[in-house]
C-alpha cells in the first residue's frame, strides 16, 4: 500500500528523486532510497527527523533481481516513538557509503552485513568479518550459498578435520 | 621474564617507557561469560582500547531459518539467549503472527505475559549471581539460583522443559496452563519481594560493592542511544524507554508498572535498575494472575503457515534489551529471510567505549554488567 | 641407675616439655588446618543454602583426610623452565615461617613452647619471613600469573603489616610487656580484656590480619577472575598443599595473636569475678552437648561404618568433656584441681581462636572483592593514619589514667571518641573520589 | 659447648652465604643468600642473648629491606648478568688487596691477643631484660640524638617520595 504522509512529503521535498518509493506494509513505513544518497538521507533522518537510534541494519538477498541486495536500515525515534525502515537496492559488488558516522552502532552491523552478504561499505573504519573467521571464503547468507556449504579449505587447515559436516 | 609485563598499578609506566601491552582475555576465561575474547591494549593496567573477537558460537541461525518452515524454526530461537528462552520465543511468535495478520487470543496473551515476566526475573537473577561472583561476592549466586530454580520448576510444569522451553506456538499457546499455575506464580511472587530485599541488603549499601561499581563503565544517554544500546543498560543512563510501554505487546497494556531509570549510567546504576525491574516484573505477574481470561489458547491459524508476501519488524523488550525479528515472507511456508536483532550483540559493541581508561579488574565488572549471552551474540 | 631415676632425669630435662609441644604442634597442625578447610566449606555451604561435603564420612567428616591422601598421591609437577631448587624450597619457607611463629604463642598458661621476653616481636618477625616463600615461589615458577600474584601478595603483606604493627603497639602500650604470657597476665591482673581499652586497635588488627593472610575481601593475589591462583598457579600436589597449610597456619597465628593481645588469651570471660565462676562448667558441658548430639545423630546414618564413626566422635567428645570436668569435680588442692587452668585455658583459647577464624570466614562469604588500588588506598590512606591516631589516643588515655588519676572509663572512652572522630574525618574528607577515568575524551579522540 | 657449636654453625653459614652472594650469577639467588646471611647473623645475636637485636635484624633487614630488594630484582631484568664475565681484569688487584687486608686482620689478632679479650662477657642476669635497657638508653639518655636521627630519616624518606613522583 503506497504511503504518502507528511513524513514522506518531507523526505521527498528534501531529496526529490532519491526517494524512489514509499509504502506501508503491516502498518510499518518503508522508504526505498537511492544508495548513493544514503548517507545524506541517514544524516537527515537523524538530525531533522529525530530518528536517533539505528535499531538494526541488515540485508536481504534477491538473486534473481538485477540489483540483488536490499540493504535495510531500521530506525527508531525516541521523540516520536516511531519506526522507519530505509531500503537501498544494491547490485553485487556495488559499494555503499557507510553510515557509521551517523550511528556508531552501524560499525558492527555493517561488518556483519559484509560478513554474511559481502556488501562493501565504503569508508568503514574496520571492515572485517565479525562472526566468521577472517580468512573465510564465501558469504553464507546469500541465497546461492547452500546450507551445507562450508569453506572446506579453512576447516581442514584450522580445525584439522576433513569436513565440518 | 620481560619486565614490561609485570608492573603493578602504582608504578608510573610512562616513566619506564614501556610499550603498549596486549592482553588477551578469553575465549577461555572464567569471567567472560562464555566464549568471548577481548583483546585489551593496556598502558600499565589501564585499558587504552579494546577489540572484541566474537563468533565462536556462531551456528548460522539466520541461515537455518530460511530452510525451515515457520513452526519448525520456533525451537531454534530458544537456543540464542538460552538464559531467557521464553522471551525469544515470544518475540518470534508475535513477529510471525504480525506477518500473518492474526492475533493470539486474550487468554494466551496473558499467560504469555506471565511466563515472559517470570523469565525476565530468572534472567536477571542469573545475571545478578554471576555479576556478583565476578566481583568476588560468592554467596549471592547461590541465593539467586535458588529462586531461579523455583521459576524453572514452574516452566517445567508448564511445558516440560526448563531451559530451552519452546513454550509458545505461533498463534497462541501449545499447552493449556496447568491447574496450579496461578498458585505457583503467586507463591513465588509472595516470597520473592523479601528475597530481593535480601540481595539488596547484601550488596546495595556494601562499601566494597559500591566502590567496585560506582563510576565504573559510565555510558551517557547520548552515547548509549548512538551505540544503539537498549534495555536496562540504556535505562540506567537515564532514558526512560521500555518497549513494553512504548509499543505494548502481549498483554502489557493491561498492567500498571514503572520503568525504573537511573542517571549516571555506571555499573552501579545498571545494578539498581535491574533490581527494580525484578520487583516490577513481580508486580506484573501478580496483576496478571488475578484475572486470566477464559477462552481458547490458540488463534485461527492453520496447520500450514503461509503468510502473504511482505515483511515485518517486530521487537519486544527482552531481559537484555530490544529483541527484534525482521521477517521477510515470499508467500511460501518457509521464511525468505529472518533477521534477528540481538540485544546482547549491540550492547556488547558499547563495551569498548565503556572500558577505556579503566583497569583490567574493572573490565570483568563491565562485561558482567552488560549481561551478555554469547549464544545470542553469535547466533 | 634404676628406672625411676631415669624418669626423674628426663622429667627434669628443661627441653622436655617444649619438645613435646613442638611434636604436638607439628603433628596436629596439618590435621587442624585440614579440618579448618572442612569447617570453612561447611560454613560456606550453610550460608549459601547448600550442604557442602557430605560424601566422605558422616557429614563429610573424613573429607580432609581424603583430600590429604589425594594431594600426597598427586604428581608433583615442576615446570620445565622453573628455577628448580627455589621452586622446591619456597613452600617450605612459607610453612616453616608460619609454624615457627607458633612457638611463642601460649595456648593456655602451660602449653607454650618458649616464653620469650620479646615474644610478640618474634612472632611478627618470623611470620613476616613467610613473604619470601610467596615471592620466591612466584618468581621461580617463571609464569606471569605467578609473579604478578606474588608481587601483589608481597606488596599487600608489607602494606598491611604497617597498620597491624601499629594496632599491636596500642595493645603493647597498655600491657607494658612484649612477652605473650605477660600480656595475658596483665589482662588477668587488670580484670579487663584489652579489646575494651582499645576497641579500635582491635578493629584495625582484624582488618589488617585478614589482608595479611590474603583472604577475601582482600584475596587479590588469587583473584581467580584476574590472576588464576596467584603465586600458587604452577604448584600442584603436595607442594601446593604446603602453601595451603601455610595459609591456614598463618590464619591460626594471626588469630592467636589477636586472642592473646585483645581477647584475654586463655582467660575465661570474667576470670577475676567469682560471681561468674559457673562459667567454669561451660567447657565440659558444651562438649558433652556435642557428644550427646552425635550419639543422637548416629542411628540416622545410612551405613554401619558411619554409625560407628559417629559413636566414635561422640565418645571422643565425651572423653574430652570428662577431662575438662575432672578438675572441677576433684577435691580442691589435689593435682587435678591444679590442672584446671591449663586444661580450661586451652579450651578458652581455642574457642576464641575459632571464633576469630569464623569471623574471617563470615566476612569472606559476605563481601565482594576489593580492587588492588582500592585495597592499597584503604591500607595506606585509611588504616595507617587511623592506627597512628589510635596509638596517640591510647597513649593519651594512659597519661590521663596514670598521671592525672582519671577513671578508666572516661579516659579510654575519650580516646575511643578521639579515634572515631579521626576515622569519621578520614572517611568523609580524606577519601578520594571513586576511581574516575582520566583523560577519557582525548584518548577516544586520539584513537578514533 | 652448645653455645660454641651454635656459634660456629651460624658463623660458617653467614660467611659462606656471604661469599655466595657475590659469587652467584643469578641476582635472585644472590638475594636468597643475602637473606640467609642476614638470618645467620641474627642467629648469632640470639646466641649472645641480644634478643632485641635479633628481632630487629629479622624484622628490618630480612623482613623489610630484603623484601624490597627482591621486589626490585624481580621487576628489573637482570638476565644480562648471566652472560657477562664474572671476574674482570681487576681481579688481580682485588685479590692482592684482599690478601693485604687478611694479613692485617691476622696480624692484629696475633699481636693483640690479650687486648681482644679484655671485653668481659656480661653476667647472665644482666642480659635478661635488655629490651627495656635499650629503650631506656634510647629514650632517656640519648633522647635528643635519637629524635634528630629519626627526623633526618623522615626528611630523607619524604625526599625520596617527592623525587620519585612524576608530577608534584
Amino acid at each position: 500500500m503506497p504511503l504518502n504522509n507528511e513524513l514522506v512529503q518531507r523526505y521527498k521535498a528534501r531529496f526529490g528523486e532519491a526517494i524512489r518509493e514509499a509504502w506501508i506494509d503491516r502498518k510499518q513505513a518503508i522508504l526505498v532510497v537511492a544508495p548513493e544518497q544514503l548517507l545524506e538521507i541517514a544524516q537527515f533522518s537523524r538530525d531533522d527527523e529525530k530518528f536517533d537510534m539505528l535499531s538494526d541494519l541488515t540485508a536481504v538477498d534477491w538473486p534473481k533481481r538485477e540489483k540483488r541486495f536490499d540493504l535495510v536500515l531500521i530506525l527508531y525515534s525516541f521523540a516520536k516513538n516511531e519506526r522507519l525502515r530505509l531500503k537501498a537496492l544494491l547490485g553485487e559488488g556495488e559499494p555503499v557509503t557507510t553510515v557509521e558516522g551517523v550511528w556508531p552502532t552501524a560499525n558492527w552491523l555493517e561488518r556483519e552485513c559484509y560478513d554474511m552478504f559481502g556488501i562493501v561499505f565504503a569508508g568503514h573504519s574496520n571492515l572485517k568479518r565479525l562472526l566468521l573467521p577472517e580468512e573465510w571464503q564465501g558469504f553464507p547468507l546469500r541465497k546461492d550459498y547452500d546450507i551445507l556449504q562450508q569453506d572446506e579449505a579453512w576447516v581442514r587447515e584450522n580445525l584439522g578435520i576433513e569436513s565440518g559436516q | 621474564m620481560p619486565p614490561s609485563d609485570i608492573r603493578g598499578s602504582n608504578v608510573e609506566t610512562t616513566v619506564l617507557g614501556a610499550d603498549e601491552i596486549i592482553l588477551n582475555m578469553g575465549p577461555q576465561h572464567p569471567s567472560t561469560h562464555g566464549v568471548l575474547r577481548v583483546k585489551l591494549f593496556l598502558d600499565g593496567e589501564k585499558v587504552v582500547k579494546s577489540e572484541c573477537v566474537i563468533g565462536y558460537l556462531h551456528r548460522g541461525v539466520e541461515k537455518i531459518a530460511e530452510h525451515r518452515s515457520y513452526q519448525q524454526f520456533a525451537p531454534y530461537v530458544d537456543r540464542m539467549d538460552y538464559v531467557a528462552a521464553v522471551s525469544n520465543g515470544l518475540g518470534y511468535c508475535e513477529a510471525v503472527e504480525k506477518l500473518m495478520g492474526v492475533e493470539a487470543p486474550p487468554r494466551a496473551r496473558v499467560i504469555r505475559t506471565i511466563l515472559t515476566e517470570m523469565q525476565r526475573i530468572a534472567s536477571h537473577l542469573f545475571w545478578l549471581g554471576t555479576h556478583a561472583l565476578d566481583i568476588g561476592a560468592l554467596t549471592p549466586l547461590f541465593y539467586c539460583l535458588r529462586e531461579r530454580e523455583e521459576i524453572l520448576k514452574i516452566f517445567e510444569k508448564y511445558c516440560g522443559a526448563r531451559l530451552t522451553t519452546h513454550a509458545f506456538r505461533i498463534g497462541g499457546l501449545q499447552y493449556e496452563a496447568y491447574d496450579e499455575l496461578e498458585k505457583d506464580v503467586e507463591r513465588f511472587c509472595q516470597g520473592f519481594d523479601k528475597r530481593v530485599d535480601e540481595y539488596e541488603a547484601l550488596l546495595t549499601q556494601n562499601r566494597i560493592w559500591v566502590g567496585r561499581t560506582k563510576g565504573i563503565g559510565i555510558i551517557s544517554a547520548a552515547d548509549a542511544i548512538a551505540m544503539g544500546v537498549t534495555g536496562p543498560v540504556l535505562r540506567a543512563s537515564g532514558v526512560e524507554w521500555d518497549l513494553r510501554k512504548a509499543a505494548p505487546y502481549a498483554a502489557y497494556d493491561q498492567y500498571k508498572f514503572k520503568i525504573p531509570t537511573e542517571k549516571t549510567g555506571d555499573t552501579y546504576d545498571r545494578y539498581l535498575v535491574r533490581m527494580e525491574e525484578m520487583r516490577q516484573s513481580r508486580l506484573i505477574c501478580l496483576q496478571a494472575i488475578e484475572n486470566i481470561p477464559a477462552g481458547p489458547i490458540l488463534g485461527k491459524v492453520g496447520k500450514v503457515l503461509k503468510p502473504p508476501p511482505g515483511e515485518v519488524y517486530h521487537a519486544i523488550e527482552a531481559p537484555k534489551g530490544e529483541l527484534g525479528y525482521y521477517i521477510v515472507s515470499d508467500g511460501t511456508t518457509q521464511p525468505y529471510r529472518v533477521r534477528i536483532r540481538p540485544p546482547s550483540l549491540i550492547n556488547l559493541e558499547a563495551l569498548d567505549q565503556m572500558i577505556r581508561g579503566h583497569l583490567v579488574a574493572d573490565v570483568v565488572a563491565i562485561i558482567g554488567t552488560l549481561d551478555i549471552v554469547l549464544g545470542e551474540v553469535d547466533r | 641407675m634404676n628406672l625411676s631415676a631415669i624418669v626423674a632425669a628426663v622429667l627434669a630435662w628443661p627441653y622436655l616439655w617444649p619438645l613435646v609441644f613442638v611434636l604436638v604442634i607439628v603433628l596436629v597442625l596439618p590435621l587442624v588446618a585440614g579440618y579448618i578447610v572442612l569447617v570453612e566449606r561447611k560454613v560456606m555451604a550453610d550460608m549459601q543454602v547448600r550442604l557442602g561435603p557430605m560424601r566422605v564420612g558422616p557429614h563429610g567428616l573424613l573429607q580432609p583426610i581424603a583430600d590429604a591422601v589425594k594431594l600426597l598421591l598427586k604428581e608433583d609437577i615442576i615446570p620445565e623452565s622453573a628455577d628448580k631448587a627455589i621452586f622446591w624450597g619456597a613452600p617450605l619457607v612459607s610453612v616453616t615461617a608460619a609454624m615457627l611463629a607458633l612457638a611463642a604463642i601460649p595456648i593456655g598458661p602451660f602449653f607454650q613452647i618458649a616464653d620469650l621476653n620479646i615474644g610478640l616481636l618474634y612472632v611478627l618477625g618470623i611470620s613476616a619471613l613467610g613473604i619470601f616463600g610467596i615471592v620466591f615461589g612466584g618468581w621461580a615458577s617463571n609464569s606471569h600469573y605467578s609473579l604478578l600474584g606474588a608481587l601483589r601478595s608481597a606488596a599487600q603483606l608489607l602494606s598491611y603489616e604497617t597498620s597491624a604493627g601499629l594496632a599491636i603497639v596500642s595493645a603493647l602500650l597498655l600491657a607494658g610487656t612484649l612477652s605473650m604470657r605477660g600480656i595475658v597476665q596483665v589482662q588477668d591482673d587488670e580484670g579487663v580484656w584489652l579489646i575494651f581499652a582499645a576497641p579500635i586497635g582491635f578493629f584495625i588488627y582484624l582488618v589488617a590480619s585478614i589482608a595479611e593472610t590474603n583472604r577475601a575481601p582482600f584475596d587479590m593475589p588469587e583473584a581467580e577472575s584476574e590472576l588464576v591462583a596467584g603465586y600458587m598457579t604452577e604448584y600442584s600436589g603436595f607442594r601446593w598443599a604446603l602453601y595451603f597449610l601455610a595459609e591456614y597456619t598463618n590464619m591460626i597465628v594471626v588469630s592467636a595473636i589477636a586472642t592473646t593481645l585483645f581477647l584475654g588469651g586463655w582467660l575465661r570471660p570474667f576470670a577475676g569475678t567469682s560471681l561468674f565462676n559457673f562459667l567454669d562448667f561451660f567447657p565440659p558441658l558444651s562438649l558433652l552437648g556435642v557428644a550427646v548430639y552425635c550419639l543422637y545423630r548416629a542411628p540416622k546414618q545410612p551405613v554401619a561404618v558411619q554409625k560407628m564413626f559417629m559413636v566414635g566422635v561422640s565418645g571422643l567428645c565425651a572423653v574430652v568433656a570428662l577431662i575438662l570436668a575432672a578438675p572441677l569435680l576433684a577435691p580442691s588442692g589435689s593435682f587435678l584441681a591444679g590442672a584446671k587452668d591449663g586444661l580450661h585455658g586451652g579450651f578458652w583459647f581455642l574457642l576464641k581462636v575459632s571464633t576469630y577464624i569464623y569471623v574471617f570466614m563470615w566476612l569472606r562469604f559476605t563481601f565482594p572483592r576489593y580492587r588492588f588500588d582500592q585495597l592499597m588506598r584503604l591500607g595506606w590512606q585509611f588504616l595507617v593514619p587511623l592506627s597512628i591516631a589510635n596509638v596517640m589516643g591510647v597513649a593519651g588515655a594512659l597519661v590521663l589514667h596514670r598521671q592525672f588519676g582519671w577513671g578508666r572509663v572516661p579516659s579510654f572512652g575519650l580516646s575511643v571518641i578521639f579515634t572515631l572522630a579521626v576515622a569519621a574525618y578520614l572517611l568523609t574528607v580524606g577519601e578520594n573520589p571513586p576511581h574516575t577515568r582520566e583523560g577519557k575524551e582525548e584518548e577516544i579522540a586520539g584513537n578514533a | 659447648m652448645l653455645d660454641l657449636v651454635i656459634f660456629y654453625f651460624f658463623a660458617i653459614l653467614a660467611v659462606s652465604s656471604a661469599i655466595l652472594v657475590v659469587a652467584s650469577r643469578n641476582a635472585v639467588h644472590s638475594a636468597i643468600f643475602l637473606v640467609a646471611s642476614l638470618l645467620s647473623t641474627a642467629g648469632i645475636f640470639l646466641s649472645l642473648h641480644a634478643e632485641f637485636l635479633f628481632v630487629v635484624q629479622v624484622i628490618l633487614y630480612a623482613g623489610g629491606i630484603m623484601v624490597l630488594f627482591v621486589f626490585v630484582i624481580m621487576l628489573v631484568n637482570l638476565d644480562v648478568a648471566l652472560h657477562q664475565v664474572q671476574f674482570n681484569r681487576h681481579w688481580l688487584v682485588a685479590s692482592l688487596l684482599a690478601l693485604v687486608l687478611g694479613a692485617e686482620v691476622a696480624g692484629a689478632l696475633l699481636v693483640s691477643r690479650q687486648g681482644l679479650i679484655t671485653v668481659v662477657p656480661a653476667p647472665a642476669q644482666m642480659l635478661e631484660p635488655n629490651t627495656e635497657r635499650i629503650a631506656s638508653t634510647l629514650f632517656r639518655t640519648y633522647m635528643l640524638p635519637f629524635e634528630v636521627a629519626s627526623i633526618l630519616l623522615l626528611v630523607a624518606m619524604i625526599g625520596a617520595v617527592v623525587m620519585s613522583k612524576k608530577k608534584v
